[in-house]
């Protein structure tokens, strides 16, 4: 009924694109629920291709909103993962944890769980025209950051390993021919490359930083701009299917549902097994069970919607860190900029939400207890 | 077998020396191809003049030159030196006054036999009215004896019936001179024969076309059709090697002639003109 | 000059015996092609215990195929449809892209045709644009069209439209002088010389390359649906990848062949038909 | 018979005339193909400014295209290699994947060529594999051989066999007949035939086969490493593209363009060399 | 021009009635070739015997057949019906006993003009040492004329000096029967004589190849060359109309013989038969 309610509201649908991850399941739970239509918005949700496509489509207006990396914004706008000065905005964070880092199964028996001191040495043997090779998802997006501060936090040379970007769904079947020595990607897909038997999560994202950002619900800023009462409307209807998502007992359901065909095409077991915090690492590492704080989360209260500045900044010093970027941008404008503060804090208050204050405190990183503070990334 | 319009009273003799206006002048013509650094000479020295009313043939070896002179005529490729005069106007580009019938017909093959006549008539006829066109183009085709197949495409036809499809279509432009260009090379001993009766047939029969220049391997067709033969040197660099005079009295009877003295002197002393 | 050709009718005309005969013909031209299609099944087979389980079976395929092709026009939302919706999808693309290809191609390749000049100064940036994968040509198109469909559909048309290009040039490059030197000596207008000279002499030449041009339309659809996303076969076949269900992918591949021959069959009728009507069969 | 032709050089020689006729001639050859690239650069002034700054001007590209071209070959570790060494990985696979995949071609070709029956029966198989994209095949030959740069050569391999394939068909087909009965009246053995009747007939086609079968490797090796990784042209335009540089997208596809150009023109002097040797040029 | 090797001292003449074995014998000889649910009759009812040292030519119109009779000879076609026998033996397969001349030479364009010849010597002269098969290869071209152009390419020849290097492939075979399917068709007339000449020279300067099978269109051809012509009604469905015995005493000289009644009773003949 698509282009009826069009003709209603007189609008075309809003397009919302998200890519086949486990924590695309707020937007696609609030169509499902039928939140979008009681909020009085006919949004359609649409599977993409990779995250580069992502990016071109809301950057062309393609795509009014979507599912996306935290980073993707900060990337794009400071060049890393796009041309430089376009902008992509953030409404509101779509869900914490949930990310994983994966090895292949010869390599992740030798390395273990969570500690990766033991990689430098496991793959600095490699010869030079066959170096360790990882996959992140987009340039500058959560999972390449994930990926080289892991790295250095086990004292590997970032310029030393081959660091490729290959679409989410497509980690696996890579892993698979032995190309690749380990990926970092949102579940399910390090959930499936266990179960295939061909690799195994040696890092879970939220023991790499519990709580940290990592979906955030991007738009192209025309559209923000143009039709921000409509856009409200997707955040609230969003808002309530995250509200329901973290009840541990509808995670079946959304596991079912997002398991299909038309949504993340990945067998359900394996979506629901890690959305509720029972981890199967992989034959040698186990299994690990997360409270339901420390897993995947879509709400708390609100708690993890907000999108925090503090985290913006420090995304970009890791790209200054990492040699991604050549000097330091202008942290504090950037993060303004890409940053809807006013917007979320409008639909907080609607919805009667207590919105954190974004007041750029210090916080720790879990892996490695380093404390950033933002008001002096460098 | 086809209809004669207008009869031809006085048969076509021998020069007329002094003729006030040639209707084809050529002097001291040449061609010369581009080749590598320098170029490559074909033709010089072609002296040549046609009167109206005369029927020519070219012989020669191959590769002498001489479909490159006719197509000089024809004005379908340019010339190198000298100067080359159609009632008195230096030939420029080709023009249906000098028609043309190639060796292999070439009809236009996704079009009718009609059709490919038709195309040339409305396009060259563009005083007449449509109905004069379409009359023309049916006459045409009656007098080369096609009325039945009219609606055939080229590939269903045989070759000597093609050639008189193209035979028709450069009539039917009332050219003032026809140029053929070893019309009759690529068919049997037998449709040959029967098309030269035709052609002679059609030029005898239709005051507008009274001259035509024709490239010819054939001895004995040349003694047969010809006024005068120009025989050309061998090529390349060739040029005309003599014009012989063929004093035939029209209408000319193959079977008789063929015992004639003239026909066998003839016959003879082109053979030994082009054998060394 | 009449051609009376004798017949001899076979000697038996008895209805059973016509039946046998019609059966037997009909299985003449199909075993040829039973036995080709059972050899690559063969193939296929071995390839799939080769892969230990990976590459599935074509009978698992079979009945993967039969299960898309059984309800092939469902529609459950944007990101599930039946497989007929997604071939829909994908020949609008194609037929698209390849239509403004060989607009583009045709007239291109009728002035590059008739001009050495033109021909000196655009064969090498053709030769160099030939070879470019579609794949590098959407960013590009996406930058210029800021959509991504268009940007599918330009990918397609400047990958498909070479052949058509190539094959007009050569066509009109090739028409036999004499039947320009009749255009001259009966003084054709430019629009007779096209209309009844030109078109129909390169028309074999240009039908071929439209027919090349559309196998490479087809070939293209993947890489850019598969880039852009959203709908069609090629998505489709990326997205069964990304879920590891190869007997989809396999199925899918089939399809694409089939609609690609079927189309390339549409064109070689359409050249028959042309090659018997220029020699009067029809 | 002896041909003797009469060269008239041309009147003056003095050197100074001579040079300047000289370079007159390549300026005559070169203006063309110049105008023909200043033609192309213009477009893509015109599509640069269209796309309001996102398509890159040419110049910006030469500038990085220079920059690329001043080191090909450094090498600062796995992430960051210069294009040299990207093309260099991306010929290796073409070459191995093409001749591969004309090993298979020839042969067949030559026996599909001299059996009608063996053409019954594949024609249709092969008209269904052949417009299948190679993004489609990529999947099942990782399924298959489990190795992604084995993948890539496959997949390169069984989209670009096709018109070698074909055209070692149509060749061995076309051999005139007369050529067929002079080796039969002459008892020629089936070895004598093949190296001196089949193989020097069909040449010529093979020959625009195996060429045409070298732009569609080339064409598809950027979509095979885009999907593998790693090295080569196709990762480094996938690379740029997620870095949004159009500028360096357009350097690959000129350097793409430029490579496939050069391996179609060794291909037409290799058939030009041939055919003046046919003849007995040289 | 050629060097004689074997001349031959009696000439051919006309048919001995009551030979015992002949080198040929074509019995109820039919072909029909499939079209749409039935099949068309190409030939039928051919009964032909020929000599040993027979010349023989074949003449009709085109499509007739006259190909179709000879590819059969050569084996090159199958027969539907009836019964050919060479040397009493069934014609089942190509043998270089019967050697072919094709009209358009049928050389292989990418091989000099002496690696043509030798291919065939070598693939057929098998009990031939290395150095006699050159010897042979050299000695065939030489008795054509083309010992200065045997390391040319057939794109290098004139066609007349292409037809020779096919005359001697043939010959350097050692056939029995020589078959020739209007081997001088496609070259100009003067071209044509000059090779007729030859071919009768090889022939009579041959005792191994005695016997000469050739189709022709040309009339003057057949009577010069022939001990018997073949007349083929028109096709399809032709047959043999008529044999004409050529009472001509070799060698034969052309220019006399032209003026001969013997000779211009045989043309006109033939000009009937032909004509209807
Ligand atoms: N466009 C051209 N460029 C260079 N040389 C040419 C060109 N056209 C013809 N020639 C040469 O000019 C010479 C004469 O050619 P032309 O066709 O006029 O001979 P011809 O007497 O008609 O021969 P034939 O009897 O074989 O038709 C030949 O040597 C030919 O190779
Ligand atoms: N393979 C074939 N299939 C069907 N019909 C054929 C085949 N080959 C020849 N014919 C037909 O057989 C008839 C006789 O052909 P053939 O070539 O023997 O004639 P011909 O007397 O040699 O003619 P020409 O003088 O033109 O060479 C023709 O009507 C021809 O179309
Ligand atoms: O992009 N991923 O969330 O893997
Ligand atoms: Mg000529
Ligand atoms: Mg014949």
């Amino acid at each position: 009924g698509g282009s009826e309610s069009a003709n209603e509201t007189g609008e075309r649908p809003i397009k919302i694109g998200f890519i086949p991850l486990t924590d695309c399941a707020s937007v696609v739970m609030a169509h499902t629920l039928g939140l979008y239509q009681k909020y009085g918005v006919n949004v359609e949700v649409v599977k993409e291709a990779s995250w580069a496509n992502v990016r071109d489509k809301l950057l062309t207006g393609d795509l009014d909103a979507a599912h996306c990396l935290f980073g993707m914004p900060f990337s794009v706008y400071t060049g890393v993962g796009g041309k430089a000065e376009s902008e992509l905005k953030i409404a509101m964070i779509l869900n914490q944890n949930g990310q994983g880092i994966t090895l292949s199964s010869a390599l992740a028996k030798e390395v273990g769980y969570g500690d990766p001191s033991k990689l430098k040495a496991l793959i600095s043997q490699r010869p030079a025209d066959k170096p360790a090779t990882f996959a992140g998802t987009f340039p500058g997006g959560t999972h390449d950051i994930w990926l080289r501060y892991w790295l250095a936090a086990a004292g590997v040379d970032q310029n030393s390993v081959k660091i490729i970007t290959i679409p989410p769904p497509q980690m696996v079947a890579n892993m698979r021919i032995g190309e690749m020595d380990g990926f970092c990607v949102g579940e399910p897909w390090n959930g499936v490359a266990v179960k295939e038997g061909i690799g195994e999560t040696v890092l879970t994202t939220q023991d790499l930083w519990a709580g940290h950002p990592e979906k955030a619900l991007v738009v192209n800023p025309s559209f923000a701009e143009k039709r921000r009462d409509d856009l409200k409307k997707v955040m609230k209807a969003i808002l309530e299917a995250s509200k329901w998502l973290d009840d541990f007992n509808n995670r079946s359901e959304a596991a079912k549902v997002i398991g299909g065909q038309a949504y993340v095409n990945a067998p359900a077991d394996v979506i629901e097994a890690r959305l509720k915090g029972q981890y199967n690492l992989g034959a040698t590492l186990g299994e690990r069970t997360f409270e339901p704080s420390k897993s995947m989360v879509f709400y708390q209260d609100g708690a993890v919607n907000a999108p925090q500045r503090s985290h913006a900044i420090w995304f970009m010093a890791q790209y200054v860190r990492f040699g991604l970027l050549p000097s330091a941008p202008d942290y504090n404008a950037i993060a303004d900029k890409l940053i809807m503060r006013d917007l979320y804090a409008e639909v907080a208050k609607e919805m009667s939400l207590t919105v954190a204050g974004d007041d750029l405190q210090p916080f720790t990183v879990t892996l490695d207890q380093q404390t950033f503070d933002p008001k002096s990334p460098s | 077998m086809a209809p004669r319009l207008l009869p031809r009273t006085t048969p076509n003799t021998a020069i007329l020396p002094m003729e006030p206006a040639p209707l084809l002048e050529i002097s001291s013509v040449g061609k010369n191809y581009p080749s590598g650094q320098g170029q490559i000479n074909i033709l010089h020295d072609i002296d040549l003049t046609i009167q109206s009313g005369e029927f020519i043939s070219f012989i020669g070896h191959s590769g002498c030159g001489k479909s490159t002179l006719l197509n000089m005529i024809a004005g379908l490729t340019s010339i190198s030196t000298g100067t080359m005069l159609f009632d008195g106007k230096s030939i420029a580009a080709p023009s249906p006054e000098r028609a043309m019938v190639f060796q292999h017909y070439s009809l236009l093959p996704w079009l009718s036999v009609y059709q490919n006549v038709y195309e040339a008539v409305d396009s060259v006829q563009t005083e007449m009215s449509k109905a004069e066109r379409k009359a023309l183009t049916n006459d045409v085709l009656a007098r080369v004896g096609l009325s039945n197949h009219i609606h055939k495409k080229p590939m269903q036809l045989s070759g000597g019936m093609r050639q008189r499809v193209a035979i028709a279509r450069a009539f039917a432009v009332h050219p003032r001179m026809l140029l053929l260009d070893e019309p009759f090379g690529a068919l049997d001993a037998l449709t040959r024969g029967s098309l030269q009766e035709e052609l002679l047939g059609l030029w005898s029969g239709d005051a507008r076309t009274e001259t035509v220049v024709m490239v010819t391997h054939d001895i004995d067709e040349a003694i047969y059709l010809s006024d005068r033969i120009v025989v050309f040197s061998d090529g390349p660099g060739a040029t005309i090697k003599e014009v012989i005079t063929v004093d035939l009295p029209r209408p000319r009877d193959k079977q008789s002639l063929m015992n004639s003295p003239t026909w066998n002197n003839l016959r003879t002393h082109l053979l030994l003109s082009l054998h060394c | 000059m009449a051609q009376m050709i004798e017949v001899i009718p076979r000697r038996e005309s008895s209805a059973p015996t016509f039946i046998r005969r019609w059966l037997k013909a009909i299985w003449q031209t199909l075993s040829p092609v039973l036995m080709g299609m059972l050899i690559l099944a063969g193939l296929w087979q071995v390839a799939a215990w080769i892969s230990g389980g990976t590459l599935p079976t074509p009978l698992a395929t079979a009945s993967t195929l039969r299960d898309l092709l059984s309800d092939p026009f469902y529609d459950n939302g944007p990101n599930d449809k039946g497989i007929g919706i997604q071939l829909m999808a994908s020949l609008g693309r194609v037929f698209t892209g390849w239509g403004i290809g060989i607009a583009i191609a045709i007239p291109l390749g009728m002035l590059l045709g008739s001009s050495a000049t033109l021909r000196k100064m655009l064969a090498p940036v053709i030769e160099i644009l030939r070879p470019v994968s579609p794949l590098a040509w959407y960013p590009l198109g996406l930058a210029v069209l800021h959509n991504a469909p268009k940007a599918v559909v330009f990918a397609i048309v400047i990958t498909s439209l070479w052949p058509t290009l190539v094959n007009t040039t050569m066509g009109v490059q090739n028409i036999p002088a004499d039947l320009k030197a009749v255009s001259k000596v009966f003084r054709f207008s430019r629009w007779r010389y096209i209309t009844k000279v030109l078109l129909p002499a390169a028309f074999p030449a240009i039908l071929t390359g439209m027919r090349l041009s559309m196998g490479i339309a087809w070939m293209v659809i993947v890489a850019g649906e598969m880039l852009a996303g959203g709908t069609g076969l090629g998505f489709f076949v990326w997205d069964s990848w990304n879920a590891l269900s190869l007997e989809r992918v396999m199925s899918a591949i089939l399809v694409i062949g089939i609609t690609g021959l079927a189309l390339d069959r549409l064109f070689s009728l359409i050249g028959q038909r042309m090659a018997a009507w220029q020699e009067g069969g029809h």
